[in-house]
């Protein structure tokens, strides 16, 4: 793993008004590096705020406070119209429902030139169409669906004319959000083995946000997971799996149905009770190098003195 | 079950390699949305009749005045409350006869004071029968159905007033079409000021979302609270009946259902991943007005218009028929039935054809608006 | 639940405030004197008798607060037309019939529409259902008054069997009740097969039918009220459109309600008629929307708890 | 065990604006009692339908049962009236839905919901019916069931709606318990503590439960047998071990293939190709063919029958004809098959568990 930071995010917050005096805190303080080429991995149940946080990211919502740096450069701070039409090629997003994603008047063709025509990258008429030709192909669809409807493609092909829209702006970084979640089985094999191809070949990162866990860990480099705002364990995804500090990650982890009967006979279920721990002390700290965790002062000693165990039964 | 035992060619168990992406095809042909529609549409018989009926009635709205040598002003009484009469349907009813309802203390008594009233030689009666008998009647009248050529004993047997004439002698197929014309007017005028004002507000407020909306939103729920029976008297009272009195009158409220209409879609469709998809490209405003938004929403719009028109062109014929509506000498449909209405039980004809024509305009409008609604709504796609 | 009932009433006091004032300003933007077309000659002396009379030379401010405190009190002026009879008393004088009327027409064609509009869904695309489609249409689209003309024409003029017009006992209501209720069930047999379609297509109904229940008893007890609830909004639009009914369906049945009364008034300009009537009518309006949203509450627990609906 | 439902031959069709949807195109297969057969197979390949056809609620006229047998009890439902087959839904077989959210009528009480089954079937007084529906309550978990039992669904989160419509499905011991998809809609946990709870009810009730599901987690989880279901028909059928452990089918290797374990981050996912065929014009042959890389001439000439793996498993691919070629099933999947079997994971929850 290299050093090079592509994103900082610091302490970002998200609060919406819900009703006249009642604010949800959809993300409540979440700092997380992100290196380039790796896929992060960004996990949690529904309405833990793992959407809203890369919504947040790529500037769909401004953050209530905190800050993003993509490159070094605020996100959220003041910037020019160029500017930010710079960081609208770099970072790219592909959506989760593979049927509202794809605007339902515009052809194939239309849906992938979108961005290469705001951002004026390909004057003529015949470059722009073998550009299109091009992304299709590299998404694994027949150049002659250009002229297509959106309603003409299944899940899958339509998710995939989502991941070459977003790519025809050459980006360095593309959030997923839940980019697999609405697909059968088998389609999200291809859809995952797709991101991962074009990964490899154009030196792409990725955030990867999902619930579904041993999607994430079969994607993702480092996971973060998420609980009420909140990313309550950060870790390489091996250490995350093999040695889960969090009791919210370790419920989640046993929550997951694996495709094992033997395994699944003799699977015990722990169950996270979040009035177990004291949450207002708690703080993000790096208890271990590149594991980070929502703890408190107590818990963070007593993990610095025993650096070799499992996990512990406190917290 | 099979156990492998039956067999077969062996050649038949070689391995075949199937073209990678064979999956890929897609077997439907191409179709944009408005040919998917339009297909839809088609399949819909009612919609098309409406359709058929709508442009048949606009077309003869605007060539029927041409069809004869009548004029659509200038009284001539001797041509006074004539029935319908068309050469060569003669036989179906359009022969100019008037029937007239007379009554005296015997039958002879009721034709002599008929002839009498309304002025005509015996010569010109071509049958009389009882209706009522002296028994029968309340008041011991006879009543006697009278029918007259009328067209000859005005002297006007080589004149054909395909619908008659009114009581100033004026033809009524003229007029009706004449007044169809107004009706039409108003109608498309309606629902084209609606569809501005309303796509625009409503546009706006869901847009713009936030602070902008929550004001113009209190707006519209405190306009929708008045009454627009109430809104369209007050102005016409204040601006005079006539064509540009109804149409404010006609537009001051109506927007409001497409404002709502056009809010709720804009604030649906804001919230899309394609909306999104198109934001995080870097696509201003302005493009995801015209590329996304309003594509979208068209269909809505086109469809709450074909609504709008009927009720427009139903409207106007109201408020004429409470005196409010256009003055004379403009006819629209709807004065054209109010004044009817003052002789239709002797004269039956001149509601009739006014009658029949607005209703055929309505309910091919709506028919058709119901077709267009299942044609366009995505949420009727299966 | 009363924060929301608070609320609304105070929608409906600015709605109230907005109408009666502009009323009261279109009187004043009105040209000439009121007694112009009414009285013919009339002399300076006369007129400025009457004016006094009428409380109309003073100044607008104070006319304006008179007129607004008379409306809080229910006194809604003089009618030029009928020598000093107030408009509140000619209003009351006429408001009988128009009552009896709409709700004769609102309770029959609302409960017949209903019926309608559920039959037409149970039996979903068969000649029931295409049949009923084509009677809404025809009931929504053809005018009320043509439809009232066509009746009094067949069953009075034509075959007898109703009296033509007239105000005399309950056979007279038989033709304009029929002319009124024939929109507002066109409406509620369209917007109840919408709906119920929609219903008997859901989820619920499948568990339903999963758990054994039968088929009258999914109908009643499970669809019907959930179809009721969208329902329920039109009834709103509906009573405005008895309320415009009423004016033509009286006029031409000759049946002495306010809306025929209404629109004689139009016809002499008799000002403070129309607009007592037409804040009659406001009032009228707002009060049914109201209800309507309360019984919507009262019908769908879902809207309870939040206390709005959005 | 002695089966409790046999479908037989079972086709249903559906007639859309478009033409003929064969949705189930000859399904065989037997329910035993108190076990748990889980049918899985990919949106569109008929399971959710097959359920439908069993409760006797493919909705008509649309969609019909031109051919096939259901025999539960000795009798054929589909050859039954609607007023028979009213009687035997909710007391004799029952159904779990798939969203919580949608499948309890939003304006009628809880408690009602839950007595109406049991007032109907059971001829109970709504005094008993009220206090078994609170009974019913306890057993699914719900806390505080006798206020709860005055709520309106709105009130309810999605994990404990989904108890209630469990509760409803229960409320007058069904033998058999269809379940469409019941934790697809619920989030992991949420969907841990409902299949649990199914097991647990299944002990105690012994009630022979379908479960339909596209989740081969979920398989592993709760099935006793397995029955792998492509574009209306059943490919592949056998105990959970044989399914996971020795599968024949090449479907049945593309779904366990294209799922990630957790050790092969380094490998490709094997993802099947293409998309299932259009069943308003299924294929000639074998309709997984055109997505099989190991298709033969015959896969795209006839349709393959059963053949007998063992006692307990049947494929329908002609893989399985003696003339047939031999075919490893990929390596993803075999390492799968021996890896998982024999409880190599290395993960963090093994650690757990232990």
């Amino acid at each position: 793993m290299n050093n090079d930071k592509i994103l900082e995010v610091k302490n970002l917050k998200q609060h919406f008004q819900a009703g006249r005096k009642r604010i949800v805190k959809a993300v409540d303080g979440v700092s997380f590096d992100i290196y380039r080429g790796e896929t992060f991995g960004l996990v949690g149940e529904s309405g833990c705020g793992k959407s809203t946080t890369g919504r947040t990211i790529i500037r769909l919502y401004n953050a209530t406070s905190g800050e993003v740096k993509f490159n070094g450069i605020d996100v959220h701070g003041r910037k020019s119209k160029k500017d930010l039409k710079q960081f609208n090629r770099q970072m790219q997003m592909i959506f989760q429902d593979p049927y509202a994603s794809l605007n339902p008047r515009m052809t194939v063709k239309e849906i992938i030139l979108e961005g290469i025509e705001i951002h004026g990258l390909i004057e003529h008429e015949a470059a722009k169409t073998k550009r299109v030709e091009e992304l299709l192909e590299t998404v694994g669809l027949n150049k002659e669906h250009a002229t297509r409807y959106p309603h003409e493609f299944s899940g899958g092909q339509r998710q995939r004319i989502g991941i070459a829209r977003a790519l025809a702006v050459d980006p360095e970084f593309i959030i997923a959000d839940e980019p697999i979640s609405a697909l059968d089985v088998s389609i999200q094999a291809q859809v995952v083995n797709l991101m991962k191809e074009l990964q490899e070949k154009h030196g792409l990162t990725y955030l990867f946000i999902a619930h579904d866990l041993s999607m994430v860990k079969y994607i993702s480099d480092r996971i973060a997971v998420m609980y009420a705002g909140k990313i309550v364990e950060l870790a390489d995804s091996d250490e995350l799996y093999k040695n889960p500090l969090h009791p919210y990650t370790r419920s989640l982890l046993s929550a997951i149905p694996l495709p094992d009967p033997d395994f699944e006979r003799t699977r015990e279920r722990t169950i996270y009770d979040p009035a177990q721990h004291d949450a207002d002390n708690a703080k993000f700290r790096e208890v271990k190098q590149g594991h980070w965790l929502l703890c408190t002062e107590e818990a963070y000693k007593a993990y610095q003195v025993n650096q070799s165990f499992g996990p512990t039964p406190s917290d | 079950m099979d156990n492998g035992t039956k067999k077969y060619d062996l050649e038949k168990f070689k391995r075949v390699h199937l073209s990678d992406d064979a999956n890929e095809e897609l077997s439907r042909p191409q179709l944009s949305f408005w040919k998917d529609a339009w297909i839809r549409l088609r399949k819909n018989t009612g919609a098309i009749t409406g359709l058929i009926v709508i442009v048949f009635i606009i077309l003869i709205a605007f060539i029927g005045p041409f069809m004869n040598e009548y004029t659509n002003e200038g009284a001539n009484y001797d041509a006074a409350y004539l029935p319908p009469k068309v050469k060569g349907l003669e036989a179906i009813g359009f022969d100019g006869i008037q029937t007239y309802e007379v009554q005296g203390a015997t039958k002879e008594e009721a034709i002599e004071r008929g002839l009498a009233g309304y002025e005509i030689e015996e010569e010109y009666v071509q049958d009389t029968e009882v209706v009522i008998t002296k028994e029968e009647s309340e008041d011991g009248y006879v009543t006697v159905a009278m029918e007259v050529d009328i067209y000859a004993a005005r002297g006007l047997e080589d004149q054909y007033f395909w619908f008659g004439t009114d009581s100033m002698g004026r033809d009524l197929w003229t007029r009706i079409w004449n007044g169809t014309q107004i009706s039409l007017y108003i109608g498309f005028l309606a629902a084209m000021i609606d569809m501005v004002i309303g796509v625009i507000y409503g546009g706006i407020s869901g847009y713009y979302g936030g602070k902008t909306d929550n004001i113009m939103q209190r707006i519209i729920e405190i306009l929708s609270g008045i009454p627009n029976l109430v809104v369209v008297i007050l102005m016409i009272i204040l601006l005079e009946p006539g064509l540009i009195a109804i149409t404010i009158a006609l537009t001051i409220t109506g927007w409001i259902g497409m404002a709502r209409i056009v809010r709720g879609q804009v604030l649906k469709l804001k919230g899309q991943e394609f909306i999104l998809a198109a934001r995080t490209l870097g696509a201003n405003n302005k493009r995801i007005l015209m590329k996304h938004l309003i594509p979208n929403v068209t269909g809505m719009i086109i469809i709450n218009t074909m609504f709008t028109i009927p009720s427009a062109i139903f409207f106007e014929a109201f408020l004429s028929f409470i005196g409010l509506g256009l003055q004379p000498p403009i006819a629209s449909l709807g004065t054209l039935i109010d004044t009817a209405f003052d002789d239709y039980r002797v004269f039956p004809y001149m509601l009739l054809y006014p009658a029949v024509i607005i209703s055929l305009l309505m309910i091919g409008f709506n028919i058709l608006a119901d077709g267009l609604r299942d044609a366009l709504d995505p949420k009727m796609r299966k | 639940m009363t924060k929301y009932i608070l609320q609304r009433l105070i929608y409906m006091i600015i709605t109230l405030f907005i109408i009666a004032t502009a009323t009261f300003f279109l009187m004043q933007l009105l040209p000439g004197s009121p007694f112009n077309e009414l009285g013919g000659k009339m002399t300076e002396a006369q007129e400025q008798i009457l004016l006094e009379e009428y409380g109309l030379n003073d100044p607008v401010p104070v006319q304006y607060a008179k007129y607004m405190l008379g409306m809080v009190q229910g006194d809604l002026g003089v009618s030029f037309q009928y020598d000093n009879r107030s408009v509140t008393d000619i209003i009351l004088d006429r408001i009988g019939p128009s009552a009896h009327l709409g709700a004769q027409a609102l309770i029959i064609g609302s409960v017949l529409g209903i019926i309608l509009g559920m039959i037409a869904a149970i039996r979903h695309n068969t000649w029931v259902d295409y049949s009923s489609n084509v009677l809404a249409v025809i009931g929504i689209s053809i005018p009320s008054f043509v439809f009232a003309g066509l009746l009094q024409y067949y069953f009075a003029v034509q075959w007898r069997i109703f009296p033509p017009s007239f105000w005399e006992g309950p056979i007279y209501s038989v033709l304009p009740t029929i002319s009124l209720m024939i929109f507002p069930m066109a409406i509620c047999a369209r917007f109840m097969r919408t709906e119920m379609l929609e219903v008997l297509g859901s989820d619920y109904i499948e568990l339903a039918r999963a758990k054994g229940v039968s088929n009258s008893k999914i109908m009643f007890k499970h669809a019907l009220r959930n179809a009721l609830i969208p329902v329920i909004t039109v009834l709103g639009p509906m009573t405005v459109s008895l309320m415009t009914g009423t004016l033509v369906i009286e006029q031409i049945f000759a049946v002495p309600g306010i809306g025929e009364q209404f629109v004689r008034s139009i016809s002499v300009n008799d000002y403070p008629v129309i607009m007592g009537t037409t804040m009659l009518f406001s009032v009228l309006f707002i009060l049914v929307i109201l209800i309507v949203d309360l019984l919507y509450g009262m019908i769908d627990p879902r809207i309870r708890i939040t206390g709005g609906k959005d | 065990m002695e089966p409790i439902l046999e479908v037989r031959h079972l086709h249903v069709v559906f007639d859309t604006y478009s033409g003929t949807v064969q949705a189930v195109r000859g399904a065989n297969f037997t329910l035993k009692k108190g076990e748990t057969l889980a049918i899985v197979g990919e949106s569109g390949s008929g399971k959710s339908v097959t359920t439908k056809a069993l409760m006797g609620l493919v909705a008509k006229p649309a969609g019909h049962i031109p051919e096939g047998e259901i025999l539960f009890d000795g009798k054929d439902l589909t050859k039954l009236s609607d007023k028979e087959m009213q009687k035997i839904r909710g007391k004799d077989i029952s159904m779990i839905f798939q969203d919580p959210m949608t499948s309890l009528n939003p304006t009628m009480k809880i408690g009602k919901q839950i007595m109406e089954g049991l007032i109907l079937h059971q001829k109970l007084s709504k005094i008993e019916a009220k206090k078994r529906a609170i009974e019913l309550l306890e057993l699914v978990g719900i806390p505080d069931p006798a206020n709860r039992m005055n709520q309106y669904p709105h009130q309810f989160s999605g994990g404990m709606r989904q108890r209630v419509v469990i509760a409803i499905a229960l409320a007058c011991n069904p033998k058999v318990l269809l379940a469409d998809e019941p934790t697809t809609a619920l989030d992991v946990t949420i969907q841990a503590q409902i299949l649990e709870l199914m097991k647990e009810i299944q002990r105690k009730m012994e009630t022979s439960i379908i479960f339909i599901t596209h989740d081969l987690g979920v398989v592993a989880n709760v099935a006793d047998r397995v029955a792998v279901m492509y574009a209306g028909k059943i490919v592949e059928i056998g105990t959970v071990d044989d399914i996971f452990y020795n599968p024949k089918h090449p479907y049945t290797w593309g779904l366990l293939g294209s799922m990630p374990t957790v050790d092969n981050e380094d490998e490709k996912l094997m993802a099947i190709p293409g998309t299932p065929p259009d069943l308003m014009n299924p294929p000639k042959g074998d309709a997984f063919a055109a997505r099989n890389e190991y298709a033969m001439q015959i896969d795209l000439e006839e349709e393959p029958p059963m053949f007998k793996v063992s006692d307990t498993h049947y494929a329908a691919t002609w893989l399985l004809h003696d003339d047939a070629p031999d075919v490893e099933p990929p390596e993803a999947v075999k390492k799968r098959m021996k890896g998982i079997a024999k409880g190599s994971i290395s993960a963090g929850r093994r650690i757990d568990v232990e």
